[in-house]
């Protein structure tokens, strides 16, 4: 028994880490430094039906443990991750998970349909909750009706699994859950990014051109944590946590607050090798802790309340 | 191929007004072909400061297995003030080589080169210099600063050839920007490479439109691989207005008028 | 002219800097440090109606640039603040703004209005955010109307005027601006914690007694920036900012993003000299920059949407 | 007076596994009144780690305005792994000292004090001891640790007096935890001074219920001043459920039977 697999909605995977969409872009850059095969799964980085070039630059800025980005959803369009991004990335054994942006429910429902079709897509991460562009689906990331709605006419469309990334950036996260559960969705990825802000401390401007961004890294990890403990006690749907992972203590945090699987987003940045070198890690884990499974871990931190299913290969 | 590795502090030393000099010792050296390419520099272990910083190479030591980058702190707090610390013996964390850097096989023995460099630009044309004057080929350097007390490798690139100097206040070499010294040379230029601020850049590439030219882009950085998308430029006589250019993997060298500066 | 006095609603400051609720205590401890006079004034530890133990410990975890506390509003009680703390506070001649918690709408009203009428309070700080306690008023924190209406409530008994603290944790702050201006507020303080979480990596527990704890701290500050030049852009009233605040930059960038004064909270554990330090840099800052009041600085980052009323004293 | 200090490393050397001993120099050690006191160290400038650390006082050298402490690293990635970095010549900000310490005043000369320690709970005491010493009161030290590789200061105890180790897994001394020892004592103790995990404090105060002692106690902090009520515990007997004793500020050193342990 592979100690590290994981049977989630749509995917099997091989371990459970995997890098974050917009953190990896369609994998070209990363596979110089190692075979992508080994990941659990790859969050390509958000596709729109059109091209687009996204906010103007400076789009990064450097906060206390984390950082801001302002990207925009650049990404060359739904018909040439089609026709290049997604045929070269069939080369490698790994489950590609398509996180999915718009701006109106057409879009969504537009990109889904065809997107879901290709052979090496597995799941669909909606991504409602980008913060940085005024009509990239946050408006469907704060309301739990839009939300519910817009799972439930993306299920109707969609060939693959459809799971629903949330953001941080509301009062109730839970019933955020609740209501995309409720509209059908198969899992959950968790969290974007927080909105935030760094200001030039000579001019006082903001330093990102589209002022506000996304905030990620160590930062945001003990929200993230904290949302993840919250909503996976209340929803039957699995979890892909992010949020701050930096280690392999960090997804085990993640597993223990009750997550199923986890991604690495701004690492990658600080560290090209950061996800094999965290599998590598869990492999140790699992033998120094005596776990069965990985997965033993899953939701260590709930107390008394009980195991919910877990998702072991 | 780009690596990652702990690099040993052979020497350490302050050169100019918030300026330093920090020589590095790995095998990691024997990746770096071209000059202007650059490394991303991790300075402590952990969270904080977070992000790799991207510094050019400024002089490669095969032999020794080093080389050498310059840096400017840039303010209390910062992490080049952190990394400013670092005593010789400490290692520091180098992803690199990265990016394409400036092309040395463009110009024949004995044909003119002009290096434009500006501020904490000029570090990557001290090995371009290197590079082209052992080929043969004559180099004009005209280093572009704000003030005296930042002038660097002023002696460096003396040795190697022609060097002018200005400074904004005037208070060492010609008062003003390398435009005004570039007005007054009266040789043929048969290249420029040129590194610095954007509206250098700009001025640069516009003054000697007629001639072929090389420009070191710099942008905030992510990744430094290409995956972010945080260091995109857009590209000349592009209409779509989608089309774009990555600082860190297609740059930072890219040839003039190729991409809007 | 004093470059950094200020003046706000009830209160006149020597400067733009004070601690921040919870972090300072009633001011004895740090009185061996410094002379409690030069603070532009204090905001003392919340005060609710009976005395309070507060949560179990621990009760704080350090996270990256950050931490998290769940002290649970401990407090000596009403009557112990006003025949103790605050005389004993009289002493210096700096203005009290008291921190004002409950459970129910009368535990607010009862607190406001025996402490407003204390000679040093010169203002009262509503605390509608507190994540530490089930009871902690954190539900009229998160609910527009039912922050509206306490604001309402309490302004009717209050003799100072009326600061309502906002939480961060909320779809969006704006609207709970909005809400508790038109209930009559005198002034926003913000932002108070992000509710956060750390588990102990050998056991998987929460490492903080009562789970989830308060973010505070440089981590936070990224968000705290944008809320503040976010709301300061759409209400008349002054805002004290609050998070992460380390040094006299960071005031610089509170200023900046449309913040009247600040206050500084974690760093008085980091350095209990800081509000001193920090008030010393700032006067430094106003000769270099040459500002004629520390406020120039006020709404900088705006761009060119033009400037509020400045409060300079 | 408490103050805050950049102090200098003298010294800084490992003594057992995961164990550090840290002396540093400056005027602060001028205050230093009682054993058993803290400081509170921030092991680097800016925000990461965050909070100041916690560490007992082990000993003080007035006369060279040094004092020692001695840690354990607890983890990978953690505050005292960086703090066991830093190098000789360094300064690492400390304030101090914090807390009330044990009064070494309620035994007379030739009377027979017991210090018990566990762990990392060992260290405070060992100033205690010289100061015991010199007041002519005999001392009996009884140390706890895990296992043989974690266990020091042996020596230094027993110049002072007599000396046992107990070990959890019998790797050194006595089989077993520090009470097993105390049982086959066969003297009169007239005062006690412990410091260590929480479950060995209650099992000594317990043990030892007849006899007049102090415990010093642990608690995660955050101001370490008395402002910020992190590390408060309960009282004994107290009916209402609110009175509370802070353990920076009204401990870490507490008569027996005054705090639930
Ligand atoms: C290809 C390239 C080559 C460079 N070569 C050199 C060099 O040889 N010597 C040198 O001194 N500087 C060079 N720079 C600029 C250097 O990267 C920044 O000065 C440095 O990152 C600032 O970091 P800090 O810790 O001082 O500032 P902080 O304010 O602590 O930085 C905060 C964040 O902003 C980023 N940042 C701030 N200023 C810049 C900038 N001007 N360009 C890019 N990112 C920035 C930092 O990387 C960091 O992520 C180069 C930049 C690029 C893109
Ligand atoms: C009064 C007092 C005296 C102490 N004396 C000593 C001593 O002489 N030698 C020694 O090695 N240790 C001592 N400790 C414990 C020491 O403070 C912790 O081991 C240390 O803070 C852990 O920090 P870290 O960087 O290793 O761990 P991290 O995991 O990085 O710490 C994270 C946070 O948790 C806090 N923390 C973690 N464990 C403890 C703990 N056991 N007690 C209090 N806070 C904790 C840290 O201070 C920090 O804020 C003492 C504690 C107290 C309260
Ligand atoms: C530069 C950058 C680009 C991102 N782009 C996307 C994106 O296109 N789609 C998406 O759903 N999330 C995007 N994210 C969010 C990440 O996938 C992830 O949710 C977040 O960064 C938190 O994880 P981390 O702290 O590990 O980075 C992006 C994050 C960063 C830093
Ligand atoms: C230990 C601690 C206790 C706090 N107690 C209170 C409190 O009683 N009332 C309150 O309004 N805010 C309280 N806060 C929140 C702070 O006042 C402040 O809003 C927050 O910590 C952000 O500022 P900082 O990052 O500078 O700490 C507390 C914060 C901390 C860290
Ligand atoms: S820095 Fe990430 S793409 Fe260039
Ligand atoms: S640590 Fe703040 S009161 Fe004790």
């Amino acid at each position: 028994m592979n100690r590290l697999a994981i049977e989630l909605p749509g995917l099997s995977l091989k371990n459970p880490i995997m890098p974050a969409s917009g953190c990896f872009g369609f994998g070209k850059e990363y596979s110089q430094f190692y075979d992508l095969s080994e990941l659990g799964a790859i969050m390509i980085k958000a596709t729109t039906k059109e091209a687009r070039f996204g906010n103007p630059t400076p789009r990064v800025a450097e906060t206390s443990s984390g950082m801001l980005n302002a990207i925009g959803l650049q990404n060359p369009g739904l018909d040439h991750v089609m026709a290049n991004e997604l045929p070269w990335l069939t080369q490698f054994d790994v489950p590609i998970i398509a996180n999915v942006a718009g701006s109106t429910l057409e879009d969504y429902i537009d990109v889904a349909r065809v997107i879901s079709t290709a052979e090496n897509v597995k799941a669909l991460e909606l991504n409602i909750s980008c913060p940085n562009v005024k009509d990239g689906g946050i408006a469907f990331g704060t309301d739990p009706k839009t939300a519910r709605e817009l799972t439930a006419r993306v299920k109707e469309v969609s060939e693959v699994p459809v799971y629903v990334k949330l953001s941080p950036n509301v009062t109730s996260i839970t019933e955020m859950a609740l209501a995309v559960e409720e509209g059908g969705a198969d899992g959950l990825t968790m969290i974007n990014t927080l909105v935030g802000m760094r200001l030039d401390r000579k001019t006082g401007n903001p330093i990102i051109a589209n002022k506000t961004g996304g905030l990620s890294g160590p930062a945001i990890k003990p929200v993230a944590i904290r949302m993840v403990y919250e909503v996976s006690q209340r929803t039957a749907l699995p979890i892909i946590a992010m949020g701050g992972v930096q280690d392999s203590y960090d997804v085990v945090d993640y597993l223990s607050a009750g997550a199923s699987a986890v991604a690495v987003g701004t690492q990658n940045f600080v560290d090209p090798f950061a996800c094999p070198a965290i599998i590598e890690d869990l492999s140790k884990i699992v033998k120094e802790w005596e776990l069965e499974h990985i997965l033993d871990l899953k939701g260590r931190s709930w107390g008394k309340h009980g195991k919910t299913a877990n998702h072991r290969a | 191929m780009i690596q990652k590795q702990d690099m040993i502090i052979v020497s350490h030393k302050q050169i100019a007004d918030h300026i330093f000099e920090l020589t590095l010792r790995g095998s990691l050296t024997n990746e770096m072909t071209s000059p202007g390419q650059f490394v991303h520099v991790k300075i402590m272990n952990g969270s904080e400061p977070l992000l790799r910083r991207p510094i050019s190479i400024c002089s490669i030591d095969r032999e020794n297995e080093q080389f050498t980058m310059l840096y400017r702190v840039s303010g209390s707090g910062s992490g080049t003030s952190t990394l400013s610390q670092l005593m010789k013996g400490f290692t520091v964390n180098v992803l690199g080589p990265l990016g394409n850097g400036f092309p040395v096989d463009e110009l024949e023995e004995g044909q003119t080169a002009l290096l434009v460099g500006g501020g904490i630009g000029v570090p990557p044309l001290y090995e371009l210099s290197k590079r082209l004057t052992s080929r043969g080929v004559k180099v004009i350097h005209i280093l572009g600063f704000q003030e005296q007390k930042v002038v660097f490798y002023k002696e460096e690139f003396t040795a190697l050839g022609e060097t002018y100097i200005a400074t904004v206040d005037g208070s060492f070499g010609t008062k003003g920007f390398v435009t005004d010294v570039i007005d007054k040379l009266d040789v043929t230029i048969d290249g420029y490479y040129t590194c610095g601020p954007a509206p250098m850049l700009r001025a640069v590439e516009q003054k000697l439109s007629g001639v072929d030219g090389y420009i070191s882009m710099e942008q905030r950085m992510g990744c430094g691989v290409g995956a972010c998308l945080a260091c995109v430029c857009h590209v000349q006589g592009d209409d779509t207005g989608t089309a774009y250019k990555k600082v860190c993997s297609d740059g930072p060298v890219f040839k003039s008028k190729v991409v809007v500066v």
